[in-house]
């Protein structure tokens, strides 16, 4: 019989998780393998009764975007034990996985915050009310947040001045940010830590005629956020590359099984998305 | 057929009580509900501008359509879980269908239809097959999300921002929101039809006693169903709504909406057990739910106190309903 | 009787009813005559009210047969049995507790009236009209606008035997619809059933109060353990063979000898 | 309270229903159970094999227990709807004191006190305040999951991997998981409670009329306080072998736990208007739910229809319950 | 009654309760001494039977005294009642559906035993007992694990008696404890009130079968409109009184006289 990868994914909901099940699939119809992949619904508990599961059935590799990088390393070293490699995707965990792909939400998040910097400093005369719509309940969000932070730290007079919560959920996202954005007149800024958030925001920054006054950045592209930028009021996205994830860790975990060495650490590079580069990304989102 | 115990007569009898007789719980509300748009208005300079107050209507108008419909569900007795899936189902298909050229006229009759259809299988189980509310809107819940989640494959679909259909969403109609006029006219039927028809009597009836209202002659099935019909239909209509507004239908929307929906209806002082409705209580519930909402963030209070403090107004409304204002609820539990 | 000229109004044959183990009824036969009043007795337990809601459509037996004026019918549920103008007041009365006195006493047959087209409950019809059902029992009750759930025992069954009463029966069960009431309002009570059965109206009338049967009744029938056991003219037979034929011989009751010796 | 219509003479009358009697709920999800467990053995290799097994039996240990008092609360008419939230608080909090050394019989001390608080707070609120139950709790579980954010920023706290305390969530005791071990325990405690105390007596009184047992001479309010510091403590208990199994902490377990939770006790055949419990109906109940969790797993179905899947399984569960094997059961909706 | 030597078992006085704008009670006095059995009667709505809730703890009075044996007492809930031996059968029965016939028969009373130190219910004595005290009623219930929700009315009547007099009580209040129950068993009561009155329990009656008062009360209260308007020794008055001082010259109850002259 031929090899049999599982993936273990935070949910279906998101784009970006559907792109990198996309991703995944592709590359495992590529190498022959079968790809199972469990959706565990935001649940870190059912992430570790997946893995479990997996275990029991001894699948050959098995791939996990982790929920909580922590709740989730008791499973991995089970599956060390019983001789299945685990291969970590963009959430990092440091624990007995044989790889970790993905990216450096930490440091993305910096390289964001630090791109707003250097357009607060150049448009906005190095002064800026800044606006925050996340998600509190993502683990991965909250880091992004915390990256964003500290890259705008070098334009001390730029400051958040206020943080809602979209729960992850697009419209809770919407009617979040549209409270922000007429609670604070003096918005210049609004990043979102995620793409239901960023969505949410883009709509409700239409809804109240603020395209005009009101900057965007955030993360994860979507066909409304071409939009903005194509209108203007969408600043920067950070576009990560799911597919590309989902691919290079069915790839990794393809290695591990053929005994060919693999890095330990893949980076899939990201790009910040501007009205400059944007027209590659239009044809992937219709 | 909750906790009895405590005799009413302990409680300090106001004289105000005896005065609001049995709509003490809707006066506690508005109370409530003048106190906190008050203390926001006096807070903010924000809350209280023309921009604001509309923009909390449009926000509340999906919760405004659906708490209606629920008003009904529970005052048989019921509940509905589903009408979050609904939305997202009914949002999620209407934008893959705008997107493929259908009308819009087509795709507001077919969202409704769908709801409708939805709630027609809610009501079958629950009327026709005597299964408890609670666990078949659950299931139904699971199953109406996993379809959308199929039909979407987790994409989220994003509509044109012109055509008449984005502007039942954004869009205003003699000045106000047109979400918020399609919400007060619902708002407007549903108290016609709980309060001066059969249909609503029955509706009551059924909460209270079902095999009395049987007895009567009436037919409590089809009643039963024809009341998360309607609850399918008004999920649907806030899918659609929500669609127009958002520019885009997907799985995700209306995640923990039965539950907004259904505090607003209990904060309105409508029975969880059936039997005492009030429209008017459930407008003022889930307008106290959306002034929280948008005030919490005027005064800008961190995201993480915002969960905290919206769940202790709540419980903080309710109490106050319960103990002070009418202590006779107390008896259903 | 069954070789009498008239077609019944009702004739139950052979009914049955069991639930799970228990068998309610094994049996019955049952008939009335247009404007006769039939005194329905019998043990507890004995399935007076089972077979009683077996007539009124609430409970669908497992076999046996009703015809009504002669032809049979089958009640899939109370509605059947109202739409043939049979209307029971039920021992545990089926009131709609949040629901006010009037609205309980119009339940199912509420007057409309049409406002910009919309068929709309006529509220004040239905008050009026309800403090005059009551008044007719000769009742107290403070305001037709009280739910019924904090009203007295009486109060509540006057509502239950309006209601059934007003809607111009052809039928009327009755299962101990005097159990709560104060002396003066069984008396209406009684008086009632005289009005209604002299204008052809059939009665049957449960009741534990052997008494009042004899003021009213035309005729007794006796239930045992689920069959009717014997069915007497009221001219021909007195308050002691009836008590008789309720215990069923089980011991002697004393005190309903006393009294049927006053 | 709810629908009786539908005479239950109409339903065929199977010979079966009344042999089973009053156990028709039980035996007809141990039947349903039985046919899940065997389909899935009869497709997958791994199904059966002891290692699976003892896994689905650790893996629902929080599932199990907190049902079991879930079954008390339901019983009495009530509902518990902050016990996922309680589960991530103390999960939280356990995860947060190991970590800052305390010793860990304080933390299971702490965690179990903790829960037993939450607990009687609800309790407070519905018993004595008389306050609705899905109300209060739903105030609660927005409150309780606010301050679990609010501690842990939204992150989570990583917890060493030695130490006894880890041994709760993964070790094993005879054989057993640990935590299986636990809530068979748990199950047993519950089943005695409910079916042989006096307590347990008037758990499904007060379900039935409360107003009853109150007139019988019993205190509901503190039998009714009891039962959801009950609810609480196990919620709490779950939290801590969530937090050892895992290894970490974080606001963010337990989403939705309390959905699952309901649905076992009502697959179980609990009746939710409260009055009628059973602890081994809540046993198969849960199982039946872990099972098939694990089952879609191993026979590979695409995530899209799982959700689908698991709703209309448990649709399909309830209404072979209520309409072939009881259909008593249909008379309280 | 007032100069009388002895203390009265129950002295309640000047009881008022309202609810809204509706005043149940407008200031009642009653007393009973002990073994006396005093019978309580009254239009409906009179209030009969919210004062004898406010005599077994289930109602709080807004104002009035209570006193037992002499005693003051204050029953915050049918607990405290209870602790006083009061012991009550409601007019509602107040059963627990779901629980099955001797569940309901010891509620609040489980019998207990002991396995492995911990104390459970001890179920065989509770259903071997409950079957000797519903046979002193005479009441057929074909089995004790039966859940009482499907009970005919008389059944359940008699569970909820037999529940009031079998644990020894001190003071016994009957709220229409026959109303639903057939001639047999109502004289099964009465003998029972006999029996237990010549033991020294005090019993409040009510009921609206006057005739059955007059065979085991001592003396009559009567009630009009949440007042006691007059309190009559059985001997010194006849029903003819007592029925004309309950309607309270409202109309005259002419079957109530007929009887009263048979
Ligand atoms: N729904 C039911 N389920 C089970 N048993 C029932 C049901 N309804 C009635 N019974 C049983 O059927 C028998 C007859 O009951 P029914 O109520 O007809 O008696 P009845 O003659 O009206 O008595 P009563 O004079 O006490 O009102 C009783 O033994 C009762 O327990
Ligand atoms: N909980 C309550 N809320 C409001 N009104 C009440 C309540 N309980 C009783 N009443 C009112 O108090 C009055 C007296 O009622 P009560 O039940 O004591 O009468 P009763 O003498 O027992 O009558 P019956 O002979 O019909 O049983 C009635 O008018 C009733 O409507
Ligand atoms: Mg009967
Ligand atoms: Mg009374």
């Amino acid at each position: 019989a031929g090899k049999k990868i599982a993936m273990v994914q935070i949910n279906q909901e998101a784009l970006f998780f559907t792109q990198m099940d996309q991703g995944a699939q592709a590359a495992a119809k590529a190498a022959g393998v079968e790809l199972a992949i469990f959706n565990s619904n935001n649940d870190p508990s059912a992430q570790n009764n997946a893995i479990e599961t997996y275990i029991q059935q001894k699948v050959d590799a098995i791939l996990v975007v982790a929920i909580d990088v922590n709740g989730i390393k008791p499973a991995i070293t089970e599956a060390k034990k019983a001789g299945i490699p685990v291969v970590t995707i963009d959430a990092i965990v440091d624990g007995d996985n044989s790889v970790q792909v993905g990216v450096d939400n930490k440091k993305v998040g910096e390289d964001i915050g630090k791109y707003t910097a250097a357009y607060i400093k150049t448009n906005l005369g190095g002064k800026a009310n800044i606006g925050v719509v996340g998600a509190l309940n993502s683990f991965i969000q909250n880091v992004r947040l915390d990256g964003f932070k500290a890259g705008i730290a070098t334009v001390p007079s730029a400051k958040i001045v206020a943080t809602v919560d979209g729960q992850n959920v697009q419209d809770q996202a919407q009617t979040a940010a549209e409270n922000l954005i007429s609670a604070h007149p003096d918005l210049q800024i609004v990043y979102a830590t995620g793409e239901p958030a960023l969505i949410g925001l883009v709509a409700a920054t239409s809804a109240q005629d603020a395209t005009g006054r009101v900057k965007i950045v955030g993360w994860d592209l979507s066909a409304q956020a071409i939009k903005g930028i194509d209108a203007g009021f969408v600043t920067a996205v950070v576009q990560q590359d799911p597919e590309g994830e989902g691919r290079a860790a069915v790839n990794a975990a393809m290695k591990l099984l053929n005994k060919q060495p693999v890095e330990k650490n893949i980076s899939v590079p990201v790009t910040i998305v501007t009205k400059a580069n944007v027209g590659k990304y239009r044809a992937v989102f219709k | 057929m909750e906790l009895a115990m405590h005799d009413k007569s302990k409680a300090p009898r106001l004289p105000l009580r005896h005065l609001l007789g049995r709509n003490a719980g809707v006066a506690s509300i508005a109370a409530f509900f003048i106190v906190c748009a008050l203390a926001f208005a006096l807070t903010t300079h924000t809350f209280l501008t023309a921009g604001n107050l509309l923009n909390v209507l449009r926000q509340s108008a999906p919760l405004l359509i659906v708490a209606t419909t629920m008003t009904l569900v529970i005052t048989t007795g019921g509940i509905d879980l589903s009408i979050g899936s609904t939305l997202a189902l009914v949002g999620a298909l209407s934008a893959i269908a705008l997107r493929a050229g259908v009308p819009g006229i087509v795709v507001l009759v077919g969202g409704l239809s769908l709801g409708a259809l939805i709630g027609a299988i809610n009501g079958y189980f629950i009327a026709f097959a005597g299964m408890p509310a609670f666990i078949v809107t659950l299931g139904t819940l699971s199953v109406v999300r996993g379809i959308a989640l199929l039909i979407t494959q987790g994409f989220s679909v994003p509509i044109e921002n012109d055509g008449w259909f984005v502007e039942l969403g954004r869009g205003r109609l003699l000045g106000m929101p047109t979400p918020a006029v399609i919400a007060i006219l619902t708002l407007l039927a549903g108290w016609v039809t709980l309060r001066h028809t059969r249909f609503g009597r029955y509706v009551t009836g059924i909460g209270t006693n079902a095999e009395g209202v049987r007895r009567a002659g009436v037919d409590v099935r089809s009643v039963t169903l024809k009341v998360y019909v309607l609850s399918g239909a008004a999920a649907g209509l806030a899918g659609l709504i929500t669609t127009a507004r958002l520019g885009s239908g997907s799985s995700n929307q209306g995640v923990g909406f039965e539950l907004a929906v259904i505090a607003a209806v209990v904060l309105g002082s409508t029975d969880l057990f059936g039997g005492r409705g009030t429209i008017l209580g459930t407008l003022l519930g889930a307008l106290t739910i959306a002034v929280l909402g948008n005030g919490l963030i005027l005064i800008n209070v961190s995201p993480f106190y915002t969960q905290i403090i919206q769940g202790a107004i709540m419980l903080l409304a309710i109490w106050l309903n319960t103990r002070i204002f009418s202590p006779q609820r107390r008896k259903k539990g | 009787m069954q070789n009498d000229a008239a077609t019944p109004r009702v004739r139950m044959q052979n009914i049955t009813k069991s639930y799970g183990a228990v068998q309610s009824l094994r049996g019955v036969d049952l008939h009335v005559m247009p404007g006769e009043v039939l005194g329905l007795v019998g043990d507890n337990g004995a399935g007076k009210s089972t077979v009683s809601k077996v007539l009124s459509g609430a409970v669908i037996p497992d076999s046996g047969s009703i015809e009504i004026d002669g032809k049979p019918v089958q009640f899939a549920d109370p509605g059947d049995a109202r739409a043939h103008r049979i209307e029971m007041v039920y021992q545990d009365l089926s009131l709609c507790n949040t629901v006010d006195v009037a609205g309980n006493l119009f339940l199912g047959r509420e007057p409309m009236r049409r406002i910009c087209g919309v068929q709309v409950l006529d509220h004040r019809k239905m008050h009026h009209d309800a403090r005059d059902m009551l008044n007719n029992l000769g009742i107290r009750i403070p305001n037709t606008k009280l739910d019924v759930e904090n009203l007295s025992g009486g109060q509540r069954q006057a509502i239950a035997i309006s209601r059934a009463v007003s809607f111009d029966p052809k039928v009327l069960i009755m299962d101990e619809p005097t159990a709560a009431l104060a002396v003066a309002e069984v008396e209406a009570v009684l008086e009632l059933v005289r009005t209604i059965s002299a204008r052809g109206v059939s009665v049957i009338l449960i009741s534990h109060r052997l008494q009042d049967l004899f003021l009213v009744c035309d005729r007794i029938s006796v239930m045992y353990e689920g069959q009717n056991v014997a069915d007497r003219k009221i001219g021909e037979t007195n308050l002691e063979e009836i008590v008789d034929l309720i215990v069923g011989h089980k011991f002697s009751a004393r005190s309903a000898r006393a009294l049927a010796e006053d």
